[in-house]
């Protein structure tokens, strides 16, 4: 018996579930030297900007309690050089989504307007939540009149599958992600980093070039969870869940909390293979639990009685 | 570049705070790449570890570590038949040159990629000289293993419990100025600088080896860069560690 | 040499800036088994409504990464009957922090008005964040009005020191801090927990009975440090810090980022002897490291060059 | 009730899954008391794991656990010589009948508690029956050790690999319809409740032993409760792990 792995986001059919986080995994060619990316449901590309952003001063990277802070600072060569970057991407045969940035409305606009005519950049993902970015960036995140304006904007201007990835550093997540879903998005991904920083009590200064950093990991699972079974709930749009996983146990219990898809980040860092082995994962757990697709177990939990 | 899991042949202390682990597998590398290492099976702590090849072939790999913190002391702690997760050979090595002689300078702990350097040195033919800096003696690990691959040796150590008396920079100063030679240098940051500006002084090429806190370890993250001469960033995990001096030191 | 290691919290002096956090060390009997409660710098008690609380339906913990998840639903035996529970701690003679809760304005202050005649009551830590209470208790930590007619409020019925406690769980503390210190409040601690779930991947359902929980221990710690930085950077009055500290060093990381003093909770479950640990373990570095004082370091990294 | 550093003495393996732990230190608990066991030095996985008595006297602590999860895991891939951190005694244990005899009811690992229970009961010279259930023959480890303590022995599998087939219940059945006694039971929650009904029916007192997830085993953080038959909630750590069945089974 075979199970069915493939989810629909927008217009993209995924032959798995199962993609890498923006920021974790380049543009594909690092990790392309441990496994064959084409097993991949999806990749997701770098951050990119209209213009090349040299990212923060270092150090950008502390190891914390089961997470890591990073400060990149959204480094990227700017939209021209990553549309030739993701060209490359096209022999994978798998759909590609280009994570998208800026300062401005405009600046997004821009960026999906070079990247459009580019076939292999299949979908955008609009990240208007990354903490690293102090100008615009974050406001975009936390106020459902912005969102809603900017994903009309970029609605407007392409028929591609968009993609809104929601700020968890919110007091109140479920009117950004309906603000995104009246704009016309076709899907949803959280959790970006939460905002954390740590000190070097030796030299008594922050551990980051930047102070602050966004956390990752196994340490934010839990709330990357919780979001996730809120905001499926609150709208029909699927989402795609991640933060801290690292296992397919992990991405497993995501599905069950209604995400329709995941996405790994910091784990590629411990485990190169980490993707192919959550998909494997994912497939044995539906085989041994007589599931016959994955679609039959996203949101179960909410079924299930509590405890 | 894969992930193996690796058993743990013989981990041996060489010095306070220093061991040597040998673990059981092929690797296929060139002097001046790294591995990252898993020190912990849960999530805390939660990244691998970069240490330099110290040797390796089709059989084994061998590191040379110093205790520093946590992830250190969890891998020194591991018994021998314990299995490790290893990522490698990552980054870019020392270039190996085509002719002429060699200079390598260690400080410290960076003299742990070296000793797989003076191996290739040595079937390479070069006529080398390896100049060897610490604190003190006692940080002067395995020298006789260095020397005895090497046709000119030379210690020094910041208090003067062994050799010279002063940086090992000051025996780069005099080598140089007695034969040429293309610089091989890993160590703390201030050393390669001066390193780096010595064989400048000389017109002799220069490479560094360099550190920094890594997370993917494989160029992915971005997280490890320094800036370089240029003031664009570099990824020390990709684009090095070990760099032409010229490259990351401005003159 | 001896140091200094006394802080100031309104109208307290704590001999040490050590306590352990609210609800993570009952009305203190439990832990005076293992050590003398006098070493303390101060204790907080369990977080304190008007009527006896039953609390949330079991299981209500979960171990997460690095962290767990709690949903006690403060569980409580009202104020009445903690009230004699507190008397029992006068004999220690450190002063005792009453954390208050409640589902309206109204039963705040009543738990004031009860535990005002009780001595033995220094303080009281308002705890208006509480991610486990449905109503009221959320709204409470999120609008910078409620929290400044509340604390206003409260502030006419008491002298005694007034702490609020904020939550972690908002796009922007600061106003909230701001409102607490504009209603005349003492000091500010944080953080409480983040919100949270776990899900069960046998059974497919939440592996608490409340399905969300509160996420506390090592994970949360960079979030922590970061809120105690940015809220010691918004308001003048003395900030408790707290979320994820298990060591003398973690406690360090703290004072350093700007809390005059911190609160202990997850680390006291898996180490009964971690607030006496730590007072010992800050000592030791400001001996090692040369200082006078505990004073001396609070907020220092922030005046040290990052990176 | 204290946190110690224990070493291992010994690690024995009894059977699938299932170890038997010996720790150097003294402890005076008694019978049904529990500890909580470090099982990592870092922050992954947090809590200490409760693990029932299954003997202790002034010089050494032994535990008898089955591996089902990730501590558990770890814990039995620790090795004699190395440390664990112990917090204990804690909870309330089974009262010692002043008189009478006993019928001691294990289901699986639910015997481990009751090893020390029964040393106890026998230093006490009373007349004890042992009825011990298991799903199969192999999960009924250290049988010997078990019988040479008690007059009167029996055993059930659910697969009738050993002994009576069915639930040990029914044995508990039999043998009080034989003669009476207090019952003191651990087990799975179901056969709890199936032994405490028992016992109600021939007018017995049963005191059964609880399990529940635990953060701080002390009683302060209201996190293991359990409701009681009169609906209010019980702290399994500091009220239990021991009850009398009718506190928490309603009748
Ligand atoms: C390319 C490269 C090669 C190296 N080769 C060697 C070697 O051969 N022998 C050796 O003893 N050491 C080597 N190091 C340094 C070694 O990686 C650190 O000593 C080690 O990571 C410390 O880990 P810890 O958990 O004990 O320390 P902690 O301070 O507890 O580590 C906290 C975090 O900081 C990182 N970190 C701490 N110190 C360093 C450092 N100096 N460089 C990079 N990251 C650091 C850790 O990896 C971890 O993520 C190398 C570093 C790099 C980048
Ligand atoms: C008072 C008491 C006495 C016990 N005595 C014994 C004994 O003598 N022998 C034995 O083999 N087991 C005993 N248990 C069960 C033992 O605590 C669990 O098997 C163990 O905690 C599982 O840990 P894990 O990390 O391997 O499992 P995981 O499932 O990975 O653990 C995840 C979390 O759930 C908790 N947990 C999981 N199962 C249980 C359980 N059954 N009870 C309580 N918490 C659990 C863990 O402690 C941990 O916090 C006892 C439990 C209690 C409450
Ligand atoms: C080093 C690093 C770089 C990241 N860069 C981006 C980025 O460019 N755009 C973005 O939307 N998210 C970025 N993220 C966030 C991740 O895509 C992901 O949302 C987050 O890390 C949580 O998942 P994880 O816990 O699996 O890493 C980055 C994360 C890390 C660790
Ligand atoms: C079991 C448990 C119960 C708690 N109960 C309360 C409470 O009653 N009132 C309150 O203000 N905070 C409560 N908290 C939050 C803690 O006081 C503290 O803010 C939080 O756990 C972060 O600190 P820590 O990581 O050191 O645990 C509770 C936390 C835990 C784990
Ligand atoms: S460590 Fe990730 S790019 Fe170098
Ligand atoms: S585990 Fe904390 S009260 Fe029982």
């Amino acid at each position: 018996m075979t199970v069915d792995l493939s989810v629909k986001i927008g217009k993209l059919i995924l032959k798995n579930p199962v993609m890498p986080a923006s920021g974790c995994f380049g543009y594909g060619e690092e990790y392309a030297r441990f496994f064959n990316l084409s097993r991949l449901g999806a990749i997701v590309v770098k951050g990119t900007t209209m213009r090349p952003r040299p990212g923060n001063k270092p150090p950008r990277i502390a190891e914390t309690p089961a997470g890591i802070l990073n400060a990149i600072g959204l480094q990227n060569p700017g939209a021209e050089e990553a549309r030739l970057r993701i060209g490359q991407l096209a022999g994978y045969g798998i759909p590609v989504i280009v994570n998208v940035a800026g300062n401005s409305k405009e600046e997004y606009l821009q960026v999906i307007q070079t990247l459009e005519k580019e076939e292999a950049a299949s979908a955008y993902e609009i990240n208007v939540s990354c903490p690293n970015i102090k100008a615009g960036g974050l406001s975009f995140g936390t106020d459902p009149g912005v969102i809603y304006e900017l994903v009309s904007l970029l609605r407007a201007a392409t028929k591609k599958t968009l993609i809104v990835k929601l700020s968890p550093n919110v007091t109140d997540i479920t009117p950004l992600a309906r603000a995104a879903e009246d704009a016309g998005a076709d899907a949803l991904s959280l959790i970006n980093t939460l905002v954390g920083t740590a000190i070097d009590i030796q030299k008594r200064r922050p551990l980051l070039g930047n102070v602050t950093g966004g956390l990752s990991g196994p340490a934010v699972k839990p709330v990357a969870l919780h979001f996730v079974w809120q905001v499926s709930d609150a709208v029909k749009l699927p989402v795609i869940g991640m933060g801290g996983i690292s296992s397919a146990e992990d991405a497993v219990e995501f599905l069950l909390a209604g995400a329709s898809a995941v996405a790994i980040g910091t784990a590629n860092f411990v485990n190169p293979l980490v993707c192919p082995e959550v998909i494997d994962g994912i497939a044995a757990y539906l085989q041994e639990n007589n599931f016959n697709s994955v679609g039959e177990i996203i949101g179960l939990a909410k079924k299930g009685k509590a405890g | 570049m894969r992930k193996q899991a690796m058993e743990i042949v013989q981990q041996e202390k060489v010095g306070k705070d220093i061991y040597r682990l040998t673990l059981a597998g092929g690797l296929a590398a060139v002097p001046g790449q790294f591995v990252q290492v898993g020190v912990s099976s849960t999530a805390d702590p939660l990244l691998k570890r970069p240490f330099s090849i110290h040797y390796c072939n089709g059989s084994r790999l061998v590191l040379l570590y110093q205790v520093t913190g946590r992830g250190t002391n969890l891998l020194a702690a591991k018994k021998e038949g314990e299995i490790l997760e290893v990522t490698g050979p990552l980054g870019r090595g020392f270039p190996l040159p085509e002719e002429g002689r060699a200079v390598v300078v260690a400080g410290g702990m960076g003299a742990a990629p070296l000793y797989y350097l003076l191996h290739a040195l040595k079937s390479a033919g070069r006529d080398v000289t390896f100049l060897y800096g610490a604190r003190t003696a006692a940080a002067l690990v395995l020298q006789e293993q260095y020397r005895s691959l090497v046709r000119h040796y030379a210690a020094a150590t910041d208090d003067g419990s062994f050799g010279r008396q002063g940086p090992v920079t000051e025996l780069l100063q005099e080598e140089l100025s007695r034969r040429p030679g293309v610089v091989f240098a890993c160590g703390p940051e201030p050393m390669l600088r001066g390193a780096a500006a010595i064989a400048a002084g000389f017109n002799s090429r220069c490479f560094v080896s360099l550190e920094a806190r890594m997370a993917c370890g494989v160029g992915a993250c971005l997280g490890c860069v320094i800036p370089g001469a240029d003031g664009r960033y570099r990824r020390v995990c990709a684009d090095g560690p070990v760099f032409a001096a010229e490259e990351v030191f401005p003159a």
